[in-house]
């Protein structure tokens, strides 16, 4: 037995270990850069052997995810059932905060409102049939109805209508914006769950195209935008296509009512009677009149004022 | 330096050994990052990075630490704490002064620590010989390094494009997910297989 | 600071415990792997001479080890004597490592006097398993791999791969799917064979032997000079012992 | 959960192979007969039972944060002694295994299970549980060499099953040896464990 030979061994990978561990260390230091509190705790209760099982890069890839909101926190296999909870804990306290939100389809194609450009016979499912030159359906945005989102929600909150459109139950969708990500059209987007009328169109197309491919596509008119339908400016357009901010609190009933394809679609439709809907519709031309001879009246007021003035002067 | 010697050294580890389909070396992220194309595409571009560093640092480890100290049975512990290590380092320098790089790869990084290739390619510079007996130079070692992590890439980036395609394919239920991707890989294997009777060496 | 010299502290202490361990291990198994290698040389040696000597013999075996420089590496060989005082020798035992598809194989081989293989046995290789590696493959029922069974009888000077001379006399088939082993293996024997052939023959050995263009072998004799002549009039010897 | 069970959940319900999908690299690559995979599989198991058992022993004096470079010393430390143990006593298996028992380093499923359960449950049920995912990694290992072999060689452990029952013919196609079999058999193997799963499951609606 040498003992010289154990004592190099010990010296020099041992300085090769200390070298190391200074380096890190004062890297860590130099090199420090804040990160989200809730991402450490997830690392925390990993088993960080970054083995990519959960289809991200490496634990700390999949503990942004999570905080992100765009993972499940039932990805990590190795860590089992343990890890999941200790993550639910982690991710639990956090979620409640955010504001509630819910899905919705910005699609209104239904099967009578837009046309076919070719009968697709491949398989059912909207990924596949965007590989067929972007799908079946006339209009390049719109839904083709073979409910993806519909798979993609674990909640039961969604199904898909006989009209070839999903449906989604403001009640138990839980806004985690799985559908979102399934959709390979982009079609589903998030709204706040107290807000009632939204935009069910995504055609960014000119308004010939769209009149050709949809009954009920926007045209890109522009009518919603201005100051005197939505004074408020949630509607902003961009391109040929307007965009709601549904930060801003509004009604949107001038949208609702002035646009010329109907776009805007008010959820609580549904459970009003024909008649309640004209009358609405009827209070609205009559307040939208009122409105419009007042603003006539003005008008005329200050031209005439401006006219003594100019008399005067 | 003979520069033939590097075109072979870059031919073999991208084609005729190519790490995945014919070493068998770094499987779990070649199964676990194919999913998508893009994430796939910043993996393969970390891996180049992180494999290239590793065969410069471990060469110095092996013939300025080990070699003279007669420890060379001491390489894998030596190895893989210089491999954990300056992934740890890599990562938190790029964080630091390269936020868009480290966006892009940084997510990356700590998957690699425990990527088989990583370890596989320090150890076969220090193993594999020329014809005349004489193990990599430096300069071998370090481009071995870099064109072992193109041939991961090349491999990784064709599984991830079929696996794309393959998630809208009309599958048997039990085949969904990583049995075809199994398969899958098989067929390229196959294909480079091809490769193998490349006689250059 | 205090921090950077507690974490590089407790590295330091991790690292060199463990590598202090591992060597204190390291000096039991050691010997072990030395005295296994030297068990495994000695056996393949044996084994590479079965039948060119009595049975009686095999264990009195003397090997007069030749250290040559062929192609900048150290290579050696032995000249095998029935025993150390035994005047002529009778057979050669050499060593050959040649680049396969991977890695390096090494190849002990046994052979009379004039080159003919007696046998061969690859005693290590890295080959791809199902096709290079079938060099040691032993077929079920069999007592050898096949493979080596191939090489008996022929010239260890010329013994070549059949796609590269289908007329030969000392021609082996290569593996399926496993033509560079094969070969690497066939060019192994000739280059070492070629060197013990120079050494057998010439008293003024050239500098450097062509065996094709591509394929140059220098060895250095300047020290064996004087072994030479002992080895030919032991030869004779030998010859006058028949 | 009783240690019966803590031992068996890694034989199949959570074989680290077949279910987890860890440690695929030495699943495939060294899987080419039944001798290596058996090889392989133990000397893992020696690994993860003693990087488990030393971890769960001094895993209160392992600082958290520097806590990945020691465990990954400490395993590296048990695959070295494997390494030399195999040269000096089985030189055949190490020669074979070649490049992978240096990689049992960086096999995920010893990392994991240091991480996820040794450095945070008593020695025995350590032990226990490194012991059961060993075994079961040596299961998935058998089972995918078994197949590899048969159909690669025509042969089992080394006995040619057809050519003892008198059925000439059958020598294996060679590509199941080569890193094509090693995919399609881990794809095939895979997914029978889905279509098996998947039928239970069902069976457990019907009722």
């Amino acid at each position: 037995m040498d003992l010289s030979q154990i004592i190099t061994a010990f010296l020099s990978v041992g300085l090769v270990g200390a070298v190391l561990g200074a380096v890190l260390a004062y890297a860590s230091k130099v090199f420090h850069v804040a990160v989200d509190p809730k991402v450490e705790k997830i690392m925390g209760v990993l088993p960080v052997g970054n083995c990519g099982a959960c289809g991200f890069p490496g634990c700390p890839g999949y503990a942004e995810a999570v905080v992100a909101g765009k993972a499940d926190i039932t990805l990590c296999t190795p860590g089992g059932q343990e890890v999941i909870d200790a993550m639910a804990e982690i991710m639990g306290v956090s979620a409640s905060a955010a504001l509630p939100v819910v899905a919705y389809c910005a699609c209104n194609g239904t099967k009578e409102n837009a046309k076919d450009r070719f009968e697709y016979y491949g398989p059912h499912n909207c990924s596949a049939a965007v590989f067929a030159s972007g799908g079946h359906k006339a209009c390049d945005y719109g839904c083709l109805g073979f409910g993806e989102c519909v798979e993609a929600c674990t909640f039961g909150a969604m199904y898909m209508m006989d009209n070839g459109l999903p449906f989604v139950d403001d009640e138990k969708c839980v806004g985690c914006a799985a559908c979102v990500r399934a959709c390979p059209k982009g079609i589903m987007k998030m709204m706040p769950k107290g807000s009632s009328v939204y935009l069910a169109c995504n055609s960014k197309a000119k308004g010939k195209e769209v009149t050709d491919a949809c009954k009920v596509g926007c045209i890109g008119c522009k009518i919603c935008a201005i100051p005197k339908t939505t004074p408020s400016g949630a509607i902003k357009m961009e391109g040929d296509l307007p965009v709601v901010n549904y930060e801003i609190e509004d009604t949107l009933t001038g949208a609702k009512f002035k646009c010329p394809k109907a776009c805007f679609i008010d959820k609580s439709d549904s459970k009003k009677t024909a008649e309640e809907i004209a009358a609405e519709k009827e209070a609205f031309k009559a307040k939208e009149a009122k409105a419009a001879e007042a603003a006539k009246k003005a008008a005329l007021e200050k031209a005439a004022a401006a006219k003594e003035k100019g008399s005067v002067s | 330096m003979d520069f033939s010697n590097l075109v072979i050294i870059a031919i073999s580890s991208i084609f005729i050994n190519n790490f995945v389909l014919a070493r068998f070396l770094g499987i779990c992220p070649f199964i676990g990052v194919s999913k998508k194309l893009d994430s796939a595409v910043g993996m393969g571009m970390a891996v180049i990075f992180v494999m290239t560093m590793a065969s410069m640092v471990t060469y110095f480890i092996q013939y300025y630490v080990l070699v003279p100290n007669d420890l060379q049975y001491l390489r894998t512990i030596a190895f893989i704490l210089v491999i954990a290590s300056l992934v740890q380092f890599i990562e938190m320098f790029m964080k630091k002064n390269m936020p868009p790089l480290y966006s892009a790869l940084g997510i990356f990084l700590p998957l690699i620590t425990t990527n088989c290739a990583v370890l596989g390619v320090a150890i076969l510079n220090i193993d594999t010989v020329w014809a005349d007996g004489r193990s990599y130079n430096f300069i071998e070692s370090t481009w071995n390094g870099f064109t072992a992590g193109i041939g991961f890439t090349i491999a990784l980036v064709l599984m991830a494009g079929i696996r794309e395609k393959l998630e809208l394919a009309d599958l048997p239920e039990s085949f969904k997910g990583l049995p075809i991707a199994f398969v899958t890989s098989a067929l390229i294997a196959m294909a480079f297989l091809g490769f193998s009777g490349m006689s250059i060496l | 600071m205090g921090n950077i010299l507690k974490l590089s502290g407790i590295l330091f202490l991790v690292a060199g415990i463990a590598a202090g361990t591992l060597a204190f291990y390291n000096a039991f198994t050691k010997p072990e792997i030395d005295k296994l290698n030297a068990r495994l040389e000695a056996e393949a040696k044996q084994y590479v001479l079965e039948g060119m000597f009595k049975p009686g013999e095999m264990d009195d075996l003397y090997y007069e080890e030749v250290d040559v420089e062929v192609n900048g590496r150290q290579e050696k060989f032995w000249k095998v004597k029935k025993s150390a005082s035994h005047p002529g020798y009778k057979a050669f035992v050499f060593l050959t490592r040649q680049r396969g598809f991977d890695g390096i194989i090494e190849t002990m081989v046994g052979t009379d006097k004039n080159l003919k293989i007696n046998r061969i046995k690859v005693i290590n290789h890295s080959e791809t398993p199902g096709l290079g590696a079938e060099v040691s493959t032993v077929r079920y029922g069999e007592d050898e791999p096949y493979f080596e069974t191939w090489f008996k009888g022929k010239s260890a000077l010329r013994v070549v791969v059949e796609k590269d001379d289908p007329s030969s006399e000392d021609r082996v088939q290569s593996i399926t799917g496993a033509t560079i082993t094969t070969k690497a293996i066939c060019d192994g024997i000739n280059e070492m064979a070629l060197v013990i052939d120079q050494f057998r023959k010439t008293t003024a050995a050239p500098k450097k032997i062509l065996v094709d263009p591509k394929h140059v072998v220098e060895v250095d004799f300047s020290k064996l000079r004087e072994d030479q002549e002992e080895t030919e009039s032991a030869e004779e010897t030998d010859e006058e012992e028949k | 959960m009783n240690m019966t069970q803590n031992l068996t959940k890694g034989f199949f319900k959570e074989n680290p192979v077949l279910v987890l999908a860890l440690g695929l690299c030495p699943a495939l690559a060294v899987t080419t007969s039944i001798t290596n995979g058996l090889g392989m599989g133990m000397a893992s198991t020696a690994v993860l039972i003693g990087s488990s058992t030393l971890i769960s022993v001094i895993k209160r004096f392992i600082p958290s944060n520097i806590r990945i470079p020691i465990f990954i010393v400490i395993i590296a430390s048990f695959v070295t002694m494997i390494d030399l143990t195999l040269q000096a006593f089985l030189p055949e298996l190490s020669k074979s295994l070649g490049l992978f028992i240096p990689l049992i380093v960086v096999n995920c499923m010893i990392l994991g299970r240091a991480e996820a359960y040794a450095s945070k449950n008593s020695v025995l049920k350590s032990v226990v549980d490194a012991l059961g995912m060993g075994i079961g990694f040596t299961i998935a290992l058998v089972l995918i060499s078994a197949v590899r072999e048969f159909f690669g060689t025509g042969a089992l452990y080394g006995y040619p099953l057809f050519q003892l029952m008198g059925i000439e013919g059958f020598k294996g196609s060679i590509m199941m040896i080569l890193p094509p079999g090693g995919f399609l058999t881990m794809g095939l193997i895979l997914a029978f464990m889905q279509w098996n799963k998947q039928r239970k499951e069902k069976k457990k609606e019907v009722k």
